[in-house]
């Protein structure tokens, strides 16, 4: 919690937006919505996909034009044209897809725009020097003249927050910034957050993690189909009423409960892999999935999570041991291979891995089943129309309409069509990387009974989760990776959020002794 | 991969193909042929160093070519007929290619319009408007082009360094600097790595598009002077072609098309590469018309090819660790 | 001792100067003479590049077929240093290299203009005459000449009047697609008198278009082109086309005689050796001339 | 960023409309038609005919470029293929010449499918190679000259006529029935559209983007050699110098004008083929104006802008703002 001497609502008003509208043609993204931001204050801003958090802050910041309404910082009235305009006026903003620039190094990213300089010419090792020491505050020691794209999402994700807070804003605005995050980058974070508040920044943080925003903010605004429907101090607001704010209606809490863990043996084991590895890759690893069976991959960032789909995919080759499909070997050397095998994966890059933003949200979801099917036959119009209304209503995409460029649906409602993508194909194996990032509490709820019934069919699943509390919740085995190898397997009872901490961190230092 | 990675596989090409031929003709391997390699792409050099920024930062020009063309008309016509002195002729062309640059970067900015096929128009409108100064060529009989045109370093061996040949090495250098040194230049990797990116992160897209296009044109211009100085005259149909050229030198040069990644030096080694294959092909003096078509379809691909298996080769040996440790994971 | 001549020449755009290339072969095979032969593709820079590494070849001579006229002083002035002589063939270059080179062997290009124009005034006497051009490609030098002296011949000539004129960039297709127009904005064609084409490979494309149109080329409508290659007699012996200029593609044979005369007895030739430009109609057994031109590699 | 609305079709039939406008302008007579022996007569036919070539090239392009990829090699393929047919023309039956013909466009198509999706060499690149060399395998077919034939089989495809109609806008016609059945009648055009959007996201689908790459440039190829034959028969023989020269470039001009983005993705047959027609529609107006040849680069130029323009969304936007400005006032 931050300080909290003054109540949060007395504090000096340092963004004031009203009456802010914004349209796409005929979706109203946006209607009338008031916005209040305090000096020093740390303000949720809440709602389920596709609510128009996103778009408020695009709206904000310049990247649309908005419609109707006012907005100002500490007093004068402001209409940034682009996000530069947003910058200069003193917002730095983290989007919620990481925008940055994949070519260009680490430091570049981090300075781009404003590098040290003599004479005209770039101070290349200055600006090293100085990058390396930011991303030491948020507990990252790594190369930073490599590439943006040899890191993870995670890394990326830092050094798009470490850019927009080092702005030195008045305001600074995160989209998202904990979806791909561990507990321990998540920690860090918040330090910084809260240091930044102490200074007087005000800062909005949107979050589906309902239990970092009452860590965290001092109040929420909730919208709704656009429209604000209330601004709350937290310390007033129980968990209940909040998600009612947000879904307008009860939550059936089921998230919490333990999936009934049957012993391993009494189920068919489906597909098995045997040496599975790939030089400097990931170590080689024995893995039995089991029909009606989750499987969870625990680890911290880089541990080998990733690559591991990767490889049980055949996205990438594997270059030693074997895989076998109901006790047969089968031949794994590219994801089509694998979803010929009956297998699916949802990666965890979304934008560049994922979807096909051109392409309308039907063809999206109905694209894996239709590679399976080949060139012959094809599905008809009325078929595709019929699956993908059928995964719309199922998974409750917003706005429910196929024939939208899924580039144009808010980033949960993206993710629930890349799920819907590979249920369209019956799979018997499904690989899950991060399949709750960025999905509201509501859809949350709904994916998890997904996941239990679909294993209930009989479908095998392997789960990639940074939240401990998702994977504990529906895996019956998890395996935990350090160091790209998997170094232990837990199961029935043994699944439990501490022994997998205790795994995790078997020879590094935990997360508050990094932080503290 | 390393960018400097790929450049050195492309430099270990050219020399290797530069072995290769001087192995069957030796003559080729005299400071005189080296030389000539220098002048006689110094056009060329210039041009694909302007075209080395539009490609790194997503684009394309498909004007240069004719916007050569337009500069050696209106600069013959300045000079012998309207009588304007040589270098205020110069700077004036410059102007004109700058505003005419600038004016593709706002169309292809403001209309959202993808920059091929404005500059496509771009290269039909130059190539007209010098068909509409004139469609004869033009002999340019002033002082300084006798002048520049005798200056020369005289290398060992029969060489001449000429005065083109220097400036295009000093262009390369500047263009090399300002890629690589300056703010400018992270800009131009970063529209090509993601122009929304780019916006986002607060950086003026617009005005670095206008502004890499003027580069552009401006080196094209300044490539038409030095070409008007090769020929010591202004023809509306020169430097026909030239942009694919360019292009397949820039490319060549390990600069990707899609945007986002490349290096002048490796535009230079790419203009080397293609003089060199023309160099072969006027050695050699059998081929006829078509088997010299052929001849450098087939060196062209050799080239590709055996950088292309480098590459992969490199890659093999060096797979990279993806991931990063947090900091206090010791290994 | 063999002499070895390098012969920088354009390109092969086109069948007239495909004959070229393999005519200056067989003469040079005919004098035992080593020829190196540069194709520039058009590009004049290209061309500028074969001439320096003739120069780092050290040849004996250099037979140059420019592109354009101006631009050649440079490089000419290092075959000149080198000592290399220079000579060259089927068109001039500016005045102001006369003195680096050896001699040319060129036809006149305006003069072929004028051999086309003054058949077509005496041909259609006093009679009022539309005519329709079809031009080279824009800003070649010789579709610039062609043009000057047909339109020299027509400013003498108040009966004759040019009503179209576009561009068929030396080719059939577009010379057929032009024509088509042609004959479309001219009423059908009823108003068109003659068509002067600057070379015969628009005039066999054009011939095609106004067939299709119904009309009867060589008869309704009179032809004169010029290059003389051998479809344009087939054409000529079938009366569907009526005269053309001759421009002989042998521009090499006297240039090897100069050469080896100039090499082996000093011989200055003349600088300027002028081929024929030779008017042929069907009063030249236009069969036999086909016959005589189809192996020549046209 | 905002939101388009799908308005595919109506700029390009505007600026077709527009264009013939203008050429009616510029020439009275040029929506007159009359039969000329059994072959209808008149400018639109022209434009038709004329086009035909830019079209087929167009339909193999848009696949192309759907892909993400480009192909600088149509015009050297059009010229291999004229000639392939040229010297066979009077030896051997139609179906043969066409026959061979198309398969030498089939295997340049593959080559670059190969250099392209197995090679991985960057598309202009891959195909530039091809341009320069093929127009020298056809003038090595040629030996540089113009290689004339008479068999009547031949000279249909390019002068006859079905029904009063050209063969060539016939057998265009036909092209694009069967391109749209392939590609719309099977899941073709919808992983083509995946791959070129996002091939890293549609790999991991399961779509096999190498094939769907190698099958485009060979359609591709296939396309060009049909156009070159065609264009052969037209002029009774190959004319392997200038067959096709250039002609890569319109047929990319084409496809973009028909809204196909270079980056890939979207794409749409129908709207390639009207951005041939717009084209040529533009190419037959400068014919007929009567205008001096050293104007025709500048109109070209002015009008490929006015029709880009015309498309950009942008503009729409600002049409859409001043319509909204209009209305608001009293
Ligand atoms: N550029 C756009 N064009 C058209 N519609 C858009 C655009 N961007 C967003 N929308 C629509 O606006 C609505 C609000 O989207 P927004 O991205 O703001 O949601 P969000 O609250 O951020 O959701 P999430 O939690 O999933 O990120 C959605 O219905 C979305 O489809
Ligand atoms: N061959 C590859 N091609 C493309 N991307 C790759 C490749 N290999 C790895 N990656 C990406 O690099 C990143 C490396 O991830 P990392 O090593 O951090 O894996 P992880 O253990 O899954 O971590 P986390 O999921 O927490 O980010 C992943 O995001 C993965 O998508
Ligand atoms: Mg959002
Ligand atoms: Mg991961």
């Amino acid at each position: 919690m931050s300080d909290s001497s003054a109540p949060p609502a007395a504090r000096p008003s340092l963004l004031e937006i009203r009456g802010l509208t914004k349209s796409f043609g005929a979706l109203k993204a946006l209607q009338d919505v008031d916005f209040t931001l305090g000096e020093g204050e740390i303000h949720a801003l809440l709602g389920e996909n596709g609510a128009g958090k996103s778009t408020l802050i695009k709206v904000v910041t310049g990247v649309f034009a908005r419609d109707a309404g006012t907005v100002r910082l500490a007093g004068d009235e402001i209409a940034p044209r682009s996000a530069k305009d947003a910058v200069e006026a003193g917002i730095a903003t983290v989007y919620q897809e990481v925008n940055l620039l994949p070519n260009l190094s680490v430091a570049q990213n981090l300075y781009l725009g404003r590098q040290p300089t003599r004479f005209g010419v770039v101070r290349q090792a200055e600006m090293r020097r100085r990058a390396h020491a930011l991303l030491l505050d948020y507990g990252l020691d790594i190369d930073v003249g490599a590439p943006l794209a040899s890191y993870s999402v995670a890394v990326q994700h830092i050094t798009a927050i470490a850019r927009a807070v080092d702005l030195s804003a008045r305001v600074l605005i995160l989209d998202e910034p904990t979806a791909s995050l561990d507990r321990h980058e998540v920690e860090i974070l918040f330090r910084v957050m809260r240091k930044l508040a102490a200074d007087g920044i005000g800062i909005v943080f949107v979050s589906h993690f309902l239990d970092q925003v009452y860590e965290i903010c001092d109040r929420v605004t909730v919208l709704r189909n656009g429209r604000l429907i209330g601004t709350r101090d937290i310390t007033d607001l129980p968990r209940l009423d909040l998600i009612r704010m947000m879904l307008g209606r009860e939550l059936a809490e089921t998230t919490h409960e333990r999936a009934a863990s049957q012993p391993d043996t009494a189920r068919e084991v489906c597909v098995s892999f045997k040496g599975f590895g790939k030089q400097g890759y990931v170590a080689p690893f024995d893995l039995e999935l089991r029909r009606g069976e989750v499987v969870g991959l625990a680890g911290l960032l880089g541990s080998g999570r990733t690559e591991t789909a990767r490889l049980v995919f055949g996205a990438e080759r594997a270059d030693s041991g074997e895989a076998s499909v109901a006790g047969k070997a089968v031949r794994l050397n590219s994801p089509r291979d694998a979803a010929g095998l009956g297998f699916g994966y949802c990666p965890e890059e979304r934008k560049t891995e994922g979807i096909v933003a051109d392409l309308t949200v039907r063809e999206n979801i109905v694209l894996a089943l239709q590679a399976r099917r080949g060139l012959h036959r094809p599905l008809s119009r009325r078929e595709q129309d019929e699956i993908a209304m059928r995964y719309i209503r199922m998974l409750d995409i917003r706005p429910p309409d196929p024939e939208r460029p899924i580039g144009l649906l808010s980033g949960g409602n993206q993710q629930k069509a890349l799920l819907a993508r590979w249920l369209a194909t019956s799979p018997k194996l499904l690989v899950l990387d991060e399949p709750t990032r960025g999905i509201d509490v509501g859809a949350h709820a709904e994916i998890i009974r997904l996941v239990r019934d679909l294993c209930e069919q009989g479908l095998a699943l392997l789960v990639i989760s940074s939240e401990l509390d998702e994977i504990v919740t529906y895996s019956n085995r998890v395996v935990v990776l350090r160091d790209r190898a998997h170094v232990e397997e837990l199961k029935g009872d043994a699944v439990e959020v501490s022994s997998i901490l205790a795994a995790i961190a078997a020879d590094a230092p935990t997360a508050q002794e990094v932080a503290s | 991969m390393k960018a400097s990675t790929s450049v050195a596989i492309t430099a270990a090409v050219l020399v290797a193909g530069f072995a290769l031929c001087a192995l069957q003709f030796p003559n080729i391997a005299s400071t005189r042929v080296v030389a000539n390699l220098l002048t006689d792409n110094a056009f060329l050099g210039i041009v694909a160093a302007g075209m080395t920024f539009v490609i790194i930062s997503g684009g394309i020009d498909l004007s240069v070519g004719s916007v050569i063309g337009f500069t050696t008309v209106f600069v013959a016509l300045a000079v012998e007929r309207w009588g304007i002195p040589p270098f205020a002729a110069f700077a004036l062309v410059l102007v004109l290619c700058a505003l005419f640059g600038a004016a593709m970067g706002a169309v292809i900015h403001v209309f959202d319009l993808p920059p091929f096929i404005v500059t496509l128009a771009g290269m039909f409108l130059a190539r007209g408007i010098s068909f509409l100064l004139s469609t004869e060529s033009i002999p340019i009989t002033a002082p300084i082009y006798s002048a520049v045109s005798d200056f020369a370093i005289r290398l060992p061996g029969g060489g001449r360094l000429t005065a083109i040949a220097i400036a295009m090495l000093a262009i390369l250098v500047l263009s090399a600097l300002l890629l690589h040194l300056t703010r400018f230049g992270a800009n131009v990797y970063a529209l090509g790595g993601s122009r929304t990116a780019t916006a986002l992160m607060g950086i003026p897209v617009g005005s670095m598009t206008i502004r890499i296009y003027m580069l552009s044109s401006v080196l094209a211009g300044l490539a038409g002077i030095v070409f008007s100085f090769y020929t010591a005259a202004g023809y509306s149909l020169s430097a026909v072609g030239v942009e694919l050229d360019t292009i397949a030198a820039v490319v060549i040069g390990g600069t990707l098309l899609t945007g986002g990644q490349g290096s002048v030096i490796g535009t230079f080694l790419g203009v080397l590469i293609q003089g060199m294959i023309q160099t072969y092909i006027n050695f050699d003096g059998t081929l006829s018309s078509w088997w010299t078509k052929i001849a450098t379809g087939v060196l062209l691909f050799v080239f590709i090819a055996l950088q292309q298996g480098l590459m992969a080769l490199a890659r093999r040996s060096s797979v990279k660790p993806a991931g990063v440790k947090p900091v206090g994971v010791s290994t | 001792a063999e002499l070895t001549v390098g012969f920088s020449q354009i390109g092969s755009e086109s069948g007239w100067r495909a004959a070229e290339t393999s005519v200056s072969k067989s003469e040079a095979a005919k004098r035992k003479i080593n020829l190196k032969i540069a194709d520039a593709q058009q590009k004049q820079e290209n061309q500028i590049k074969a001439i320096r590494s003739f120069i780092a070849q050290n040849v004996d001579a250099i037979f140059l077929a420019p592109v354009v006229a101006s631009g050649w002083d440079a490089v000419l002035k290092e075959a000149k240093e080198a000592k290399i002589p220079v000579v060259l063939l089927d068109r001039d270059i500016d005045p102001s290299g006369k003195d680096l080179y050896l001699t040319a062997v060129t036809s006149d290009s305006v003069h072929e203009g004028e051999v086309a124009g003054e058949w077509l005034a005496k041909t259609v006497g006093g009679k009022a005459c539309n005519v329709v051009e079809l031009q080279g490609t824009v800003g070649a030098s010789v579709a610039t000449n062609r043009k000057k002296g047909f339109d020299a011949v027509i400013a003498k000539n108040a009966n004759l009047k040019v009503v179209r004129s576009q561009t068929g960039d030396f080719t059939r297709a577009k010379g057929k697609e032009v024509m088509e127009s042609f004959i479309k904005a001219e009423n059908g064609g009823k108003s068109i008198c003659a068509v002067y084409a600057h070379n015969d490979d628009m005039m066999v494309g054009a011939i095609q278009a106004m067939k299709e149109a119904g009309l009867k080329p060589g008869k309704d409508i009179l032809t004169v082109s010029i290059d003389a290659v051998p479809d344009i007699f087939k054409a000529i012996s079938a009366g569907e086309a009526n005269a053309t200029v001759e421009l002989t593609p042998n521009m090499a044979g006297p240039a090897f005689d100069a050469i080896v005369a100039f090499k082996e007895k000093g011989t200055v030739p003349p600088k300027w050796i002028q081929t024929e430009s030779k008017l042929y109609t069907a009063a030249d057994d236009p069969q036999k001339v086909y016959d005589s031109k189809k192996g020549l590699g046209y | 960023m905002t939101l388009r609305i799908p308005r595919r079709g109506l700029a390009q039939a505007f600026a077709l409309i527009v264009i013939l406008m203008i050429d009616r302008a510029v020439s009275p007579q040029f929506f007159n038609l009359h039969l000329q022996d059994g072959r209808l007569f008149g400018s639109v036919i022209d434009v038709l005919n004329r086009g035909t070539p830019v079209a087929l090239l167009s339909l193999g392009m848009v696949l192309v470029i759907a892909t993400g990829g480009i192909d600088l090699s149509v015009g050297a393929v059009m010229a291999i293929a004229g000639a392939t047919a040229a010297s066979l023309a009077d030896t051997h039956s139609l179906p043969v010449v066409i026959g061979s013909a198309l398969a030498v466009g089939l295997a340049c198509g593959l080559w670059n499918g190969i250099l392209v999706a197995v090679l991985r060499i960057q598309p202009i690149v891959a195909t530039l190679i091809l341009m320069v060399a093929g127009r020298g395998i056809a003038q090595l077919i040629t030996e540089g000259r113009i290689v004339t034939f008479t068999s009547p089989d031949l000279v249909w495809m390019g002068n006859g006529a079905v029904l009063g109609l050209p063969t060539p806008i016939v057998i265009a016609i036909g092209m694009l029935l069967l391109t749209g059945a392939v590609v719309r009648g099977t899941a073709l055009g919808l992983l083509i559209e995946a791959t070129g959007g996002n091939a890293r996201a549609s790999e991991l689908s399961g779509v096999g983007t190498r094939a769907m790459i190698l099958s485009v440039y060979v359609w591709c190829g296939i396309c060009a050699a049909l156009a070159g034959v065609i264009a052969a028969a037209d002029i009774m023989g190959a004319d392997a110098n200038n067959a096709g020269l250039w002609l890569e470039l319109d047929a990319i001009l084409a496809v973009v004008i028909g809204g196909t983005s270079l980056f890939g993705g979207r794409f749409s047959l129908v709207l390639a083929v009207a951005g041939a027609l717009i084209i040529q529609a533009m190419n037959t107006g400068i014919l007929l104006s009567g205008y001096p040849p050293e104007l025709n680069l500048l109109v070209k130029a002015v009008v490929v802008l006015a029709v880009l323009l015309a498309q950009s969304p942008r503009l729409g936007d600002l049409s859409r703002f001043t319509a909204r400005w209009r209305r608001s006032k009293p």
